[in-house]
């Protein structure tokens, strides 16, 4: 029994982290595609049918150039700052519950790597040490402009965390759970978050957008002030290292709304199908991973709308006006919560 | 604010409303652009596939340089100077010579140019020399020059310049249109 | 991991944080890198922590966990408020050398 | 329009009268070439003569169009003259200073407390013929390298340094 | 097993531990600090105190040590700026320190420690029972704390701040 | 007291050593180098900035790194050659150089042209000030981070191109017209390129205007940002956009007409604080006017030749030149630059894209110009910008230096 289990968890794992991989390589694919499209431009066309080999050469081109380590940068901290990146990004999707459970030989198996009972506060963890990659590679480049760069960066992430933070607390005294799976599993039956929980959802998706450094929130990358911010001086592999991680973080995240907000691989009346349970188990990864692209889509839709904030307004935005209204989200969900309560609704 | 000095004068600063409480919360322009750009999602892409599709260029492109020769296939260019004085950018070197007997097909005057080159590095393409010409000897086509690795690569002589007589290119639409009197 | 208490005599952790803390005591002695000693005495505090949770746990008393809990907003909220000193002092001396902070007024 | 009644009251003569009668600067020439009032003043005066026109109360040379140098090499002691082109925005009126030094003693007031706009175009007519303003709070080169140890837009200079050889004619079509 | 994954991380904490203490340059100490403190979120999940693992990361990894590199890079304390002891203090300290690690450890051989008897891991540290502890037991305490931090973000920006 | 006082003051100082006090001079600030090659300047240049976190203390603009010594090659050149140099200014309006060259030499001569030729310019000139306004303000968008709108207006800038390609043959260093006229008429597909154009517009320009207009970021990002007032920006030299968002509706166009510009009908549109936002409307509502004249030069174009008899300057058609003696010999002579031309000095202005840009020529009778000065916009007014951005953040600086459409060409000549 156990060596099932087992061997079951390590596939899953493998096949996360390569379905990880995948997303966040067809991301930059479809990044440059829906930009472009949104742009009246063609995209990528070349490698391939429609393109659809450009991540591949990418990843090649990515090998093959040459690596450049400043003379006067940190060796060290220098290779450090993308490998951190990269590890915190690819740790997150392990509490994430990816489809309701298989059946072998009778024995049920979630999709899931770890249900550990604190896996929102394991996100967490994991999200807050993802800074120390873009800081460390900002500071070791040795360059002002990736230290500028690094210390945007790192002063968003951690202002962005605390909003974040509010914001699902809410959640979780609507749920009374930490674990990604019970969350999921109370929303079963359409009934998601988001209908419950509106500006605790708003709330997060800005956090999410800061916390994955995209538009308009990516101040440090920012190429026109910056020209690359904390990784300005990065070249070949380690560059792709950051620029991939940025896209698993952004799969992650909207992994993470979807469980959160939007039931996870809920699909209204999905349940009244009378599915067979393993098919309703790839039903559910399928319908978990359409919400993932639509939200991968609409942070590259808003990437490609909307002007970025300046620093001190980005500050502004966190503290003064999300950190207060995640509070008053608490405030508002735990009267609601006694009300229904006292009232034994 | 300063004294009004035309009767034109029209302040588009305070013609802006203020911000409304909507527009202050960042979603309505957000939502409008978004709206927009997921429009464009849709629309007609103009960007060519460029060595497959080639746009076109208008009959008056100034590109590469031709010498042209005539309906006998002889030189027009008689080594006048006119485009090398002309030109702006000092990329045009001439050196003449007499036309032997004998060589009537191969030049049409009694001088020809017997070193005929434009330095491409130099030149910015104005069209100067072609107006210079009194001669209908040099047009800018719209070929494009390509890229070489060395500078004297740059460096067209006659055997590049000059039209091949037997691939000729065609200028009939950039010549000016004869004038009726 | 309920094996845990058998396995590992709560010596062990006593003996671990103890060493932890002299090391913090130590980095605070050799330093003169304001910014290194701070460092080190939340390594000082970390080893108390740990040894807090030891105890907690050898005992089944949640109230060692509960001070852990306590200490480290404690360290938290003197990291924020001696890292801005920290960082004052830096503009106004432009070191933060501890032998070059002896003056009381400045 | 009180605009062309103004200019019709503020010709030419006007401004040279009004010149002269308040503060008596010796206008050493004046000519009007393609409509344009030019005049020619002592190079010492030209701060005066700047600040009057510009607080006057019905000229109004608010607007410092431009200033640039030239180079007279055959006008002896008067080789490098500096120019000015004065705007009144209100009146609509332009109006053309002109101030000459000898090649040896090129020295100048700096009109920078008056215009701001003075500061570059001065640093320029410096790095282009060496006009040295006084009192110019920064002149340095500002379009040439500060290694350069002549005035290039002096008419001795030819357009091509004839000696250099970095640059072979054989590669530039000469 | 349990016992071996002890000797690691203890063996990891103490040797990143000194590494703070020793390497020269403040950023490269910060990181050894960090990864001490994982170790110590390590020690905490073989205590089964997973709620004060993930709390010891996010406090201590993820902002404190954050912010220590913050102002690390603020000040730009490069390796010119390292600052040490002379050569007599220093000794002294490590023989001081050691001499104290020696009383500890002696005082601690004899001491008995065998009153706590307990011979199994409950489920003290979930999020549950910690919670239920500081919402009951320790209300005052944890609310005092509440405004403990406001004062802290209260002086940390006033001090901060330029020109006040 | 007095040195008590100091010396209590300087205590820290004091204690300090040597090497350190020195240190504390200049440790105030980082210094920053925004440029050479940095994507905000658009060109090259270069301003070292003191910096104190994100905030700007102080900039330091070093200019000339493409200095091109235009005005000694201009000095040494035909007027007819001047025109290409005049491309290189402001290379994203070139156009407009190119004729206000050609009238500055016009107006040496004592020639006026006919309206046909005036309206053609008009149509010209107006045109790529739609192409630079475009581009100005699109990259402003770009620089606050949203490349999106940027395409879509640049895709108008490229359908201009196509007609100037049309009139000339070249899209961006144009050498457009001739002086006493143009080169050669408007040709039907010109005329259909510009009604396309001209339908297209409005649509596209919509669009952008949406995007950005009333977008919260975006003002947040550009209002009270580089704000001047009318007094200083006078006294800097602004002109055009940038000293109209002051509040000075100061315009050649409409100050001193040229090209028959009496005969349109169009607003000078001024803002009031001279911020980037302003900047940002003024340019927009200028592009509405420019549409606005170009339509009124199509509906009126008067019918006529497309150049005027200038025996000094306008060449003979080719056709006579190959067969007729004597356009050959004019033909040879223009050339050559043997016509004299009066001795005389004239300034002629004309409201280029980013301001009056003023052609000061000196002519000594002979084949070149004596002196040729360019009053460049770009040049005077760019040396605001230390104190535009003093204050702001590195994020305001950027948008400053993108909203001032400070372009390198035309900086440094």
């Amino acid at each position: 029994m156990l060596s099932t289990y087992l061997i079951v968890k390590i596939v899953i794992i493998l096949v996360l982290f390569l379905v990880t991989l995948g997303m966040a390589a067809y991301s930059t694919y479809g990044e440059r595609k829906v930009a472009a499209f949104l742009q009246d431009r063609l995209g990528p066309n070349r490698a391939g049918p429609f393109g659809l080999l450009q991540p591949l050469a990418d990843g090649v081109k990515m090998f093959m150039k040459e690596e450049i380590i400043p003379n006067t940068s940190d060796k060290a901290i220098f290779i450090l700052g993308p490998s951190i990146f990269m590890v915190t990004a690819l740790l997150t999707s392990a509490v994430i519950p990816w489809g309701p459970d298989i059946h072998i030989d009778g024995q049920a198996y979630p999709l899931q790597v770890a249900d550990i009972n604190i896996a929102l506060l394991y996100l967490f963890g994991i999200v807050s040490l993802g800074v120390y990659g873009i800081m460390l590679g900002g500071w070791a480049s040795n360059n002002k402009y990736s230290l500028l760069g690094a210390v945007r960066a790192s002063s968003q992430m951690i202002s962005y965390e605390l909003a974040m933070g509010l914001s699902i607390v809410g959640i979780l005294m609507y749920t009374g759970s930490l674990s990604l799976r019970d969350i999921v599993a109370q929303q079963q039956g359409f009934h998601w978050n988001v209908f419950y929980q509106p500006v605790g959802f708003v709330i997060f998706l800005i956090c999410a957008f800061a916390e994955a450094n995209r538009a308009p929130f990516d101040l440090a990358e920012c190429e026109t002030e910056l020209i690359g911010g904390f990784h300005t001086e990065y070249s070949s592999m380690k560059l792709g290292l950051f620029l991939f991680a940025e896209y698993i973080h952004m799969f992650v995240s909207s992994a993470v709304i979807a469980c959160l907000f939007f039931g996870g691989y809920d699909f209204p009346f999905i349940d009244k199908l009378g599915l067979s349970p393993n098919v309703f188990a790839v039903v559910g990864v399928v319908i978990l991973f359409a919400k993932i692209i639509f939200f991968i889509f609409f942070f590259m839709w808003v990437r490609w709308t909307i002007p970025r904030f300046r620093y001190d307004q980005l500050m502004k935005l966190g503290w003064q006006i999300l950190i207060p209204l995640g509070l008053a989200n608490i405030f508002i969900t735990g009267g609601w919560l006694t009300l229904k309560n006292y009232l034994n609704w | 604010m300063y004294r009004s000095l035309t009767a034109k004068r029209k302040n588009v600063s305070a013609g802006q409303r203020e911000l409304t409480f909507m527009e202050r919360m960042y979603l309505p322009a957000i939502l409008k652009g978004m709206k927009i750009t997921i429009g464009h999602l849709f629309k007609k892409k103009v960007s060519l596939n460029y060595p497959e599709v080639k746009r076109e260029f208008s009959d008056f492109y100034r590109g590469m340089h031709v010498l042209k020769r005539d309906e006998n296939g002889a030189e027009n260019c008689t080594a006048c100077g006119m485009c090398a004085l002309a030109c702006p950018a000092e990329a045009i070197t001439i050196d003449a010579a007499e036309r032997k007997p004998g060589e009537e097909h191969l030049y049409r005057e009694e001088k020809y140019a017997a070193k005929y080159e434009i330095n491409m590095l130099r030149c910015i393409y104005c069209g100067l020399c072609e107006e210079a010409c009194p001669k209908d000897a040099i047009y800018l086509t719209e070929r494009i020059v390509p890229a070489y690795y060395k500078r004297k690569d740059f460096i067209y002589g006659k055997d590049i310049l000059v039209e091949d007589i037997n691939n000729r290119v065609d200028i009939t639409k950039r010549k000016q249109p004869i004038k009726k009197a | 991991m309920n094996e845990t208490i058998q396995s590992i005599p709560l010596n062990y952790y006593i003996v671990l944080s103890s060493a932890l803390f002299c090391i913090g005591i130590l980095g605070v002695l050799v330093k003169r890198n304001a910014i290194i000693m701070f460092m080190s005495i939340e390594l000082m505090l970390n080893a108390v922590n740990l040894l807090l949770v030891a105890f907690s746990a050898y005992s089944q008393n949640p109230a060692g966990q509960t001070f852990v809990f306590f200490i480290m907003i404690i360290a938290a909220v003197e990291v924020a408020v001696g890292l801005a000193i920290l960082v004052m002092i830096f503009r106004n001396v432009h070191s933060i050398d501890i032998e070059k902070l002896q003056n009381l007024k400045w | 329009m009180d605009n062309i009644t103004k200019t019709i009251e503020i010709n030419h003569s006007y401004i040279l009268d009004r010149i002269r009668e308040k503060i008596g600067i010796d206008l050493l020439e004046f000519d009007h070439p393609y409509d344009m009032l030019t005049i020619v003043i002592n190079r010492e005066r030209i701060i005066d003569l700047l600040l009057f026109l510009k607080n006057d109360d019905v000229l109004k040379f608010d607007f410092l169009t431009d200033i640039c140098g030239i180079h007279y090499p055959q006008n002896e002691g008067k080789e490098i003259g500096v120019i000015y082109h004065l705007h009144s925005l209100i009146n609509n009126i332009r109006l053309r200073i002109k101030t000459f030094a000898s090649a040896e003693d090129p020295k100048f007031l700096t009109v920078t407390p008056v215009f701001l706009a003075a500061n570059w175009m001065e640093r320029e007519t410096y790095d282009f013929y060496g006009a040295i303003f006084e009192g110019h709070p920064d002149l340095r080169r500002i379009l040439n390298m500060d290694e350069m140890h002549y005035f290039p837009m002096r008419k001795e200079y030819p357009l091509q340094d004839a000696t250099r050889t970095d640059k072979p004619d054989k590669y530039f079509g000469r | 097993m349990i016992l071996t994954t002890f000797y690691i991380l203890s063996a990891i904490a103490i040797v990143c531990a000194l590494m703070v203490v020793l390497s020269k340059n403040p950023v490269h100490s910060v990181l050894y600090l960090v990864t001490c403190f994982f170790a110590f979120s390590g020690h905490y999940i073989l205590m089964n105190a997973q709620f004060l693992a993930v709390v010891n990361i996010i406090v201590y990894a993820g902002a404190i040590m954050v912010l220590f590199l913050f102002v690390v890079m603020m000040l730009n304390l490069n390796k010119q700026n390292q600052l040490d002891k002379s050569n007599v203090a220093r000794l002294a300290s490590v023989i001081g320190a050691g001499a104290l690690l020696l009383i500890i450890v002696a005082s601690v051989k004899s001491a008995e420690l065998d009153i706590l008897g307990v011979t199994q891991l409950g489920e003290l540290g979930t999020v549950q029972a910690i919670g239920k502890e500081l919402f009951s037991t320790y209300l005052l305490p944890f609310e005092i704390s509440s405004v403990l931090l406001f004062s802290a973000i209260v002086g940390a920006i006033l001090l901060g701040k330029k020109e006040i | 007291m007095q040195q008590e006082l100091t010396n209590q003051t300087n205590i820290s100082a004091g204690n300090l050593p040597a090497d350190q006090k020195e240190k504390l001079q200049v440790q105030d600030y980082n210094t920053l180098n925004l440029g050479p090659t940095h994507p905000a300047t658009h060109g090259i240049f270069q301003n070292v900035l003191k910096i104190d976190g994100e905030k700007i203390l102080d900039a330091e603009p070093t200019i000339g790194y493409i200095h091109r010594a235009f005005e000694k090659i201009a000095e040494n050149r035909a007027f007819y050659q001047v025109t290409v140099l005049t491309d290189r200014l402001n290379y994203c309006s070139s156009p407009i150089n190119n004729m206000g060259w050609h009238m500055t030499v016009e107006k040496l001569l004592g020639v006026k042209t006919t309206k046909r030729v005036d309206y053609m310019r008009v149509i010209i000139m107006e045109l790529s000030r739609i192409a630079d306004h475009l581009i100005c303000n699109s990259v402003l968008g770009v620089d606050t981070g949203a490349l999106t709108g940027f395409t879509y207006v640049f895709q108008l800038r490229e359908k201009i191109y196509d007609i100037f390609e049309e009139v000339c043959g070249a899209r961006l260093t144009t050498n457009i017209g001739r002086i006493g006229g143009m080169e050669r008429d408007f040709t039907s597909k010109f005329w259909s390129l510009l009604k396309e154009f001209m339908d297209e517009f409005p649509k596209v320009f919509k669009e952008f205007d949406l995007l950005f207009t009333r977008n919260r970021i975006f003002i947040d990002r550009t209002k009270n940002v580089g704000g001047i007032s009318a007094e200083r920006a006078l006294s800097y030299g602004f002109t055009g956009p940038n000293l109209r968002a002051a509040g000075v509706d100061y315009d050649v166009r409409v100050m001193n007409p040229y090209s028959s510009y009496e005969d349109f009908e169009f607003d000078v549109p001024v803002g009031d604080t001279g911020d980037c936002y302003d900047r940002y409307l003024v340019r927009n509502e200028e592009l509405r006017q420019s549409y606005n004249i170009i339509k009124q030069a199509m509906e009126n174009m008067p019918e006529g030749r497309h150049y005027v008899d200038v025996p000094e300057f306008y060449l003979p058609p080719k056709q006579d030149v190959y067969t007729k003696m004597e356009p050959l010999i004019w033909h040879f002579k223009i050339i050559m630059g043997e016509w004299p031309v009066p001795v005389g000095e004239v300034y002629h202005p004309v409201e280029g894209a980013n301001g009056e840009l003023g052609f000061y020529l000196v002519s000594d009778g002979g084949r070149q110009a004596y002196r040729l000065h360019f009053r460049r916009p770009c040049f005077i007014y760019y040396q605001a910008y230390p104190e535009l951005i003093k204050g702001g953040m590195l994020s305001d600086a950027i948008v400053t230096m993108s909203s001032l459409n400070v372009i390198a060409g035309e900086l440094d000549a």
